[in-house]
C-alpha cells in the first residue's frame, strides 16, 4: 500500500519541476505566469500532503495556513505581472 | 479493499492534477493553457478536500479557481492573437532545461523520502490543538493565520497591497464591458447578493469551521468583478477616498490591534486574554473588506474611477 | 466544532440503511460505501477533460470546465460525507458561484472589442 | 445509495456525450442536462442520508445554484459561439 | 520585551497606510517615516551592542509556533545601512519626482519596501522570509516599473517573473525543511540541522532561489536592464538594497543556520561564480555606453566579491582570524550599499539635468557640476578599493585571508578585478573632466546634489576611518555559540 502524502508529495515535486521548466520554456509572459502558478501549486501540494496524518487524526494546521498565504501572495503576484503585460502591449502598440 | 479505493482514488487524483498541469503548460496555445489552469484550479479544490484541509479548497476554489481564472482570461484578450512555435525556447536551451528540472525533481523527491523514511519529526500538529483554547477561535487554521502566525498574515495583507499599488501606478483600467443583455443581467441580478451573502456567512463561520476573511474577501471580490462584466465600471466600488482606506484597513487595523496590546506590557500582536476572539474578528472583518477591494481593483487593472477625484494637483 | 453532532447524525442514518440486507458492509466504515460513486465520478470526470484537451473550439474547452465544475461540486458532495466533513458543501457552493463567473468573464465582451 | 449510483451514472451519460457528439450546441445540450441531473440526483440522495433538515437544505440550495449557474454560463456559451461564427 | 525590534518594520508600513491615505502629504510623511524609523534602528543598534542579540516572540508564542524576530550585530548593522540609504534617497527622491502624481504613486511603496528590507534582515522563520521576500520582490517590481515607460516595464517584468521563480525555489526548500524537521523557526532548526539529503537538497533550492535574487553569475541576466531603466532614487535601492538582502539571506544560510551542512566544495563553486561575476561584471561595466548601464554591471560584480569570501570563511576555523574575514565581509557589504546608492543618485543629478545618461557625451559635466562630479569620484574610489574607503580594508583582508589559505586564485580575481574598475571609473571620470557642453545648465550647487555627497562620503572617509568601530561590533562573536 502507497502511503497518501507520499502519492501527493511525489505529484506536487513533479508539478513543481514542470512549472519550473515550462516558466524558462515559455516566451510569451502569459505562459510563464501560468507555469509559475503551476510550479507554485506544485509546491503548495508537498506543503499540504505533510499535513495528511490519515484519516483519523487531524491535520497539521500549520502547512495549511502557509499555503492559505502562499494562494494569496500567489494572486498578487499573478495581478501585477498581468497589469504590467498589459502597459507594455500598450505601449508596442503605440 | 478501503484503502485500495482510497489508493486508488489518490492515484486517479495525483496523476490527473500532473497531466492538467502539464498540459496547461505544454504548448503555447495559451487559450487552451488558460481553460486547462482553470480546470487545474478546480481540480486542486478537490485534492485539498481530499486531504482534510477544507479551508484550502474553500480558498482555492475562490481565488485559484475563480479569480485567478477571471484575471487570466482577461489578460488572453491582451497577448497577440497567434504565437504559434514562437511560444517556446527550443534547441539546446530547452534540452537543458529539461535537464535541470529533472535532476531538480529527481534530488526533491529523493529528499522527501528520506524525510519521510527519518520518520515524522514532532510537527506543530499537536501544538496548534494544545494551544487553541487560548488562541480565541475553535478553527486551528484560523488560530495559525490569526494568532500563532498573525505576523506572516499582517506581510501578506501588506504584499497585497503593494500588488495593487503597482498595478495602479502603471496604467490605466482595463477597458469597461458592454452592458449585460437581459439573461446577463438576470445572472448578476441574483448571483452578486449570494456571493455578498456567502462571503458574510465564511466570514462569520470562520472562527469556529472552515472559512475566514481570505475566502469571504475574495468572494466579495468576485461580486465586484461580476458586476463589472455586466457592464458596471465601476464594479459597486464606492468612491476613490473610500477606496484608499479600505485598501489600508486590512494593514491598518491589524497593526493598531498589534500595537494597542503592547501598551499593556505584551509582546507585539499578543492579544489580551478572553480578548482574542472579538480582536481576531475585527482584524478579520478589515482584512475582508481590503482584500476585497484589492482583489476586485486588480481585476480591474489600473487607476479606474479614480481619475475624475483622485488627483489632488498642486 | 459541530463536527462530531452532525457526523453522528449521519452515521446513524447510514447505518440504518444499510445494515439491514446483510450486514456484511457493516464491518467497514459504511461511509465509505460512498467512495465507489466518488470514484465512477471521478472517471466520468477525467472523461470529459479529454475533450477540454481536444478542443477544438474555446468554447469546447470551456464547456468540459463547466462540466469538471458540475462534477467537482458533486464530487464535493459525496467526499464530505465519506470523510464527514461537513464545510465541504461550503466548498461546493462556492464552486457553484464562481463556476458562473468563470463562464461570465470568458464570453463577456469589453466596451472596445469590435 | 441507489439514488447517488444513477447520478453517477448521468454523469457517466454526460462526459460520453461531451465526447462523442459531433458538434458544439448538441455538446451543450447532453452535458447541461445530464449533468445538473446527476447532480440533482447525488444531492438527493446525500439528503435523504444525511437525515439533517439544515443538511438537506444546504445540498439542495448547492443544487439550485449550479442548475441556474451552468444554465446560465451555457447560454452566454452558445451566444458567443453564434457570434463566432461557430457552428 | 523587546518589542523594539518592531518598530523599524512597522514604522515604514504605517507611513506607507498614510501616504495611501494622504496623497498630498507624501514628502512630509515619507521624510518623517524615515527619520523616525531610523531613530528606532539608531535605538536598536545600541541596545544590541550593550545587550547582545535580541529576541521578540511576537504573539507571545514560543517560536516555533508562533514566529520570532531576532536582532544581531549583522542584521543591525545592516539595517543601519538600509536605513540611511533609504533615507538619502527618500530625500533626493522629493526632488527627482517633480509631479505631485508621481510622488503619490512613488512614496508608498518606496515606504514598504523599507519596511520589507527591515522585516526581511529582522526575521528569524523561514516561511516568514518568504514572505518578506516576496514583498520586497513586489514593491521592487512595481517601483521599477513606475515610470511606466516601455524599457521600464519590460526589465521589470523579466524581474519580476525571474523574482518569482527565486522565491518559489525559495519556498520549496523551506518546505523539504519543514518535511524533516518539523519547524520553520531558524534558532530551533540551528540546532537540529544535520548534514542529510532533506537539508543539503533545502540548502541547494533555497541558495538557487537566492543567487537568481542576488543576480549572482550566471543568473545575472536581468538585473542590468531593471537597474538601469529604474528612476535614479528606485536604481539606488535596487542595487545598493534590494540584492544586498539576498545576499544576507545566503551568508546567513551558509556560515550560520547551515553550519553544519555545507562542504567547503560547495562554497568554492560559490566562489568560482563570483569570481567569474567580478571578471565579467567589471568588463561589461568598462563596455557600457550608458552610466547607469555601468552602474548596474558594477553592482554585478560588486557582489561577486561578496561571494569570494564564503569560501574562505566555510574553510577557517572558528576563530579570530575568521572573525576578523567575517567582519571584513560586511564592511565591504556596507560600504558597497553606500558607494553604489550615491553612484546611482549622482547619476540621477547628471540625467535630470544633461537629459541623457551618456558616458561618451559627458564632457564638461565636471565645470558645470562639480559636487556631483566629486560624488562620482568619491564612489569610484570606494568601488576601486582606493584608501581611505571601507572597500579598501575589506578587499586587503580579503587578500590576507586568500593568502593565508593559498588560494591564490582569489587573489588574482581581486587584482583584476580592482584594475577593471578602476578602469571603468576612470573612463567616467576622463570624460566627465573632458570638454563640453554636456550639461545644459550652469548650476554651482544645488540641494539634490546633497544626499548622494553624504552617501558618498560615508563609504569613503566614515566607514574607512570608523572601519575599526564596524570590526569591533560585528566580528566578535560573530561565530560564537549564541548566534541562531
Amino acid at each position: 500500500m502507497l502511503a497518501t502524502d507520499l502519492i501527493y508529495s511525489f505529484a506536487g515535486v513533479a508539478l513543481f519541476a514542470l512549472g519550473l521548466r515550462a516558466a524558462l520554456l515559455h516566451r510569451t509572459l502569459l505562459g510563464r505566469v501560468l507555469s509559475i502558478n503551476i510550479c507554485g501549486a506544485g509546491i503548495f501540494l508537498v506543503f499540504v500532503a505533510l499535513a495528511y496524518r490519515g484519516h483519523d487524526l487531524a491535520p497539521d494546521a500549520v502547512p495549511h495556513a502557509l499555503v492559505l498565504t502562499g494562494i494569496v501572495v500567489a494572486v498578487s503576484a499573478t495581478a501585477l505581472a498581468l497589469a504590467l503585460g498589459r502597459r507594455l502591449h500598450e505601449a508596442g502598440d503605440e | 479493499m478501503v484503502v485500495h479505493l482510497w489508493n486508488l482514488l489518490d492515484l486517479v487524483l495525483a496523476g490527473l492534477v500532473v497531466a492538467l498541469g502539464w498540459s496547461a503548460v505544454a504548448s503555447s496555445d495559451l487559450k487552451r493553457g488558460v481553460v486547462l489552469f482553470i480546470a487545474f484550479g478546480l481540480l486542486l479544490a478537490i485534492i485539498w478536500a481530499r486531504l482534510n484541509a477544507p479551508d484550502l479548497a474553500l480558498a482555492e476554489a475562490a481565488i485559484g479557481a475563480g479569480l485567478s481564472g477571471a484575471l487570466l482570461l482577461a489578460a488572453l484578450r491582451d497577448e497577440p492573437a497567434s504565437v504559434g512555435d514562437t511560444g517556446f525556447t527550443q534547441g539546446p536551451v530547452a534540452w537543458a532545461t529539461a535537464v535541470f528540472s529533472l535532476v531538480v525533481a529527481v534530488s526533491f523527491a529523493w529528499a522527501l523520502l528520506h524525510a519521510h523514511a527519518a520518520g515524522d519529526p514532532i510537527r506543530l500538529a499537536d501544538e496548534v490543538i494544545a494551544h487553541l483554547e487560548q488562541s480565541g477561535v475553535s478553527n486551528p487554521v484560523t488560530a495559525v493565520l490569526l494568532n500563532y502566525r498573525a505576523y506572516d498574515t499582517l506581510l501578506e495583507l501588506a504584499v497585497l497591497l503593494a500588488a495593487v499599488l503597482g498595478i495602479m501606478a502603471v496604467g490605466p483600467a482595463r477597458p469597461t464591458y458592454k452592458p449585460a443583455g437581459p439573461l446577463f443581467g438576470a445572472l448578476v441580478t441574483w448571483l452578486v447578493p449570494l456571493l455578498i451573502v456567502t462571503g458574510g456567512y465564511l466570514l462569520w463561520v470562520g472562527a469556529h469551521a472552515p472559512g475566514g476573511a481570505f475566502q469571504a474577501g475574495a468572494l466579495l471580490a468576485a461580486a465586484a468583478v461580476l458586476l463589472r462584466l455586466g457592464g458596471y465600471p465601476g464594479a459597486g466600488l464606492p468612491g476613490s477616498l473610500v477606496q484608499r482606506w479600505l485598501l489600508v484597513s486590512g494593514v491598518g487595523v491589524f497593526i493598531t490591534v498589534g500595537l494597542l496590546v503592547t501598551v499593556e506590557g505584551r509582546a507585539f500582536l499578543q492579544y489580551s486574554h478572553g480578548w482574542s476572539g472579538m480582536l481576531i474578528l475585527l482584524i478579520e472583518i478589515a482584512a475582508t473588506l481590503a482584500i476585497a477591494t484589492t482583489l476586485a481593483l486588480a481585476y480591474i487593472g489600473g487607476r479606474a474611477l479614480s481619475s475624475q477625484h483622485d488627483r489632488p494637483e498642486q | 466544532m459541530n463536527c462530531a453532532d452532525w457526523n453522528r447524525q449521519c452515521c446513524v442514518s447510514i447505518h440504518t440503511q444499510i445494515k439491514s440486507p446483510d450486514g456484511v458492509f457493516a464491518i467497514i466504515n459504511p461511509q465509505l460505501l460512498l467512495l465507489f460513486p466518488a470514484l465512477l465520478l471521478l472517471l466520468t470526470m477525467v472523461l470529459g477533460l479529454l475533450r477540454a484537451l481536444q478542443g477544438p473550439s474555446l468554447q469546447d474547452r470551456m464547456l468540459s470546465v463547466l462540466l469538471l465544475g458540475t462534477g467537482g461540486a458533486g464530487l464535493l458532495l459525496l467526499l464530505s460525507f465519506i470523510l464527514e466533513q461537513p464545510a465541504l458543501i461550503d466548498v461546493a457552493l462556492v464552486l457553484a458561484l464562481l463556476a458562473a463567473m468563470t463562464a461570465a468573464a470568458l464570453t463577456r465582451r469589453e466596451t472596445d472589442d469590435d | 445509495m441507489l439514488i447517488i449510483v444513477t447520478g453517477v451514472g448521468f454523469f457517466a451519460a454526460g462526459s460520453i456525450g461531451l465526447l462523442r457528439l459531433p458538434d458544439l450546441h448538441s455538446r451543450l445540450h447532453a452535458l447541461t442536462k445530464a449533468d445538473n441531473l446527476g447532480l440533482g440526483l447525488i444531492a438527493i440522495g446525500l439528503a435523504l442520508l444525511s437525515g439533517s433538515l439544515v443538511i438537506a437544505i444546504k445540498l439542495l440550495l448547492v443544487w439550485i445554484l449550479v442548475l441556474a449557474g451552468s444554465a446560465a454560463s451555457a447560454h452566454l456559451i452558445a451566444q458567443q459561439a453564434l457570434r463566432r461564427g461557430h457552428d | 520585551m523587546n518589542n523594539l525590534l518592531i518598530w523599524p518594520i512597522m514604522l515604514p508600513l504605517l507611513a506607507a497606510l498614510a501616504a495611501v491615505i494622504l496623497p498630498a502629504q507624501v514628502n512630509r510623511i515619507g521624510i518623517t517615516a524615515g527619520l523616525a524609523s531610523l531613530v528606532a534602528v539608531v535605538l536598536l543598534l545600541s541596545r544590541v551592542a550593550t545587550e547582545g542579540p535580541l529576541l521578540l516572540a511576537l504573539g507571545g508564542w514560543t517560536p516555533g509556533l508562533g514566529i520570532a524576530l531576532r536582532a544581531d550585530a549583522l542584521s543591525v548593522s545592516l539595517i543601519l545601512m538600509v536605513s540611511l540609504v533609504a533615507l538619502a534617497a527618500g530625500i533626493y527622491a522629493t526632488g527627482y519626482f517633480a509631479k505631485q502624481d508621481d510622488r503619490a504613486r512613488f512614496w508608498p511603496l518606496w515606504l514598504l519596501l523599507v519596511s520589507a528590507l527591515h522585516a526581511l534582515l529582522l526575521s528569524a522563520d523561514l516561511f516568514n522570509i518568504y514572505v518578506t521576500l516576496e514583498l520586497l520582490g513586489i514593491t521592487a517590481v512595481a517601483l521599477a516599473a513606475i515610470k511606466a515607460e516601455r524599457d521600464a516595464v519590460e526589465a521589470a517584468l523579466r524581474y519580476l517573473v525571474v523574482g518569482l521563480l527565486g522565491s518559489l525555489m525559495f519556498l520549496a526548500g523551506v518546505a523539504l525543511i519543514y518535511a524533516r524537521y518539523g519547524t520553520l523557526d531558524m534558532i530551533a532548526l540551528g540546532d537540529s540541522m544535520q548534514p542529510e539529503p532533506a537539508a543539503w537538497v533545502a540548502l541547494a533550492l533555497m541558495s538557487t532561489g537566492l543567487l537568481i535574487k542576488c543576480a549572482l553569475f550566471p543568473l545575472h541576466f536581468w538585473l542590468p536592464p531593471a537597474h538601469a531603466n529604474a528612476p535614479a532614487p528606485v536604481s539606488a535601492a535596487l542595487s545598493a538594497l534590494v540584492v544586498k538582502a539576498a545576499f544576507y539571506l545566503v551568508a546567513r544560510f551558509w556560515l550560520d543556520l547551515f553550519d553544519g551542512v555545507v562542504t567547503v566544495d560547495a562554497a568554492r563553486l560559490l566562489g568560482l561564480l563570483g569570481a567569474a561575476a567580478v571578471l565579467w561584471g567589471s568588463w561589461q561595466a568598462l563596455r557600457a555606453q550608458r552610466l547607469k548601464l555601468l552602474a548596474a554591471y558594477s553592482t554585478v560584480a560588486q557582489l561577486g566579491y561578496l561571494f569570494l569570501f564564503l569560501p574562505l570563511l566555510v574553510m577557517m576555523p572558528p576563530g579570530t582570524a575568521r572573525d576578523t574575514a567575517f567582519g571584513a565581509l560586511v564592511l565591504l557589504a556596507i560600504t558597497h550599499g553606500f558607494a553604489k546608492s550615491a553612484l546611482f543618485l549622482s547619476i540621477g543629478v547628471i540625467q535630470q539635468r544633461a537629459g541623457h545618461d551618456r558616458i561618451a557625451e559627458l564632457g564638461g559635466t565636471a565645470r558645470r557640476l562639480p559636487v556631483t562630479t566629486f560624488t562620482l569620484a568619491l564612489a569610484g574610489v570606494a568601488l576601486i578599493g582606493l584608501p581611505p574607503s571601507g572597500t579598501f580594508l575589506a578587499k586587503w583582508e580579503l587578500l590576507s585571508s586568500a593568502f593565508a589559505a593559498g588560494e591564490w586564485l582569489w587573489v588574482a580575481v581581486v587584482a583584476l578585478g580592482s584594475v577593471l574598475a578602476a578602469a571603468y571609473t576612470f573612463r567616467v571620470l576622463g570624460h566627465a573632466f573632458g570638454p563640453g557642453e554636456g550639461v545644459a545648465h550652469v548650476l554651482a550647487w544645488r540641494r539634490e546634489e546633497l544626499p548622494s555627497l553624504v552617501l558618498a562620503l560615508i563609504a569613503t572617509v566614515v566607514l574607512g576611518l570608523g572601519a575599526a568601530y564596524v570590526w569591533q561590533f560585528v566580528a566578535p562573536g560573530a561565530f560564537a555559540a549564541e548566534v541562531l
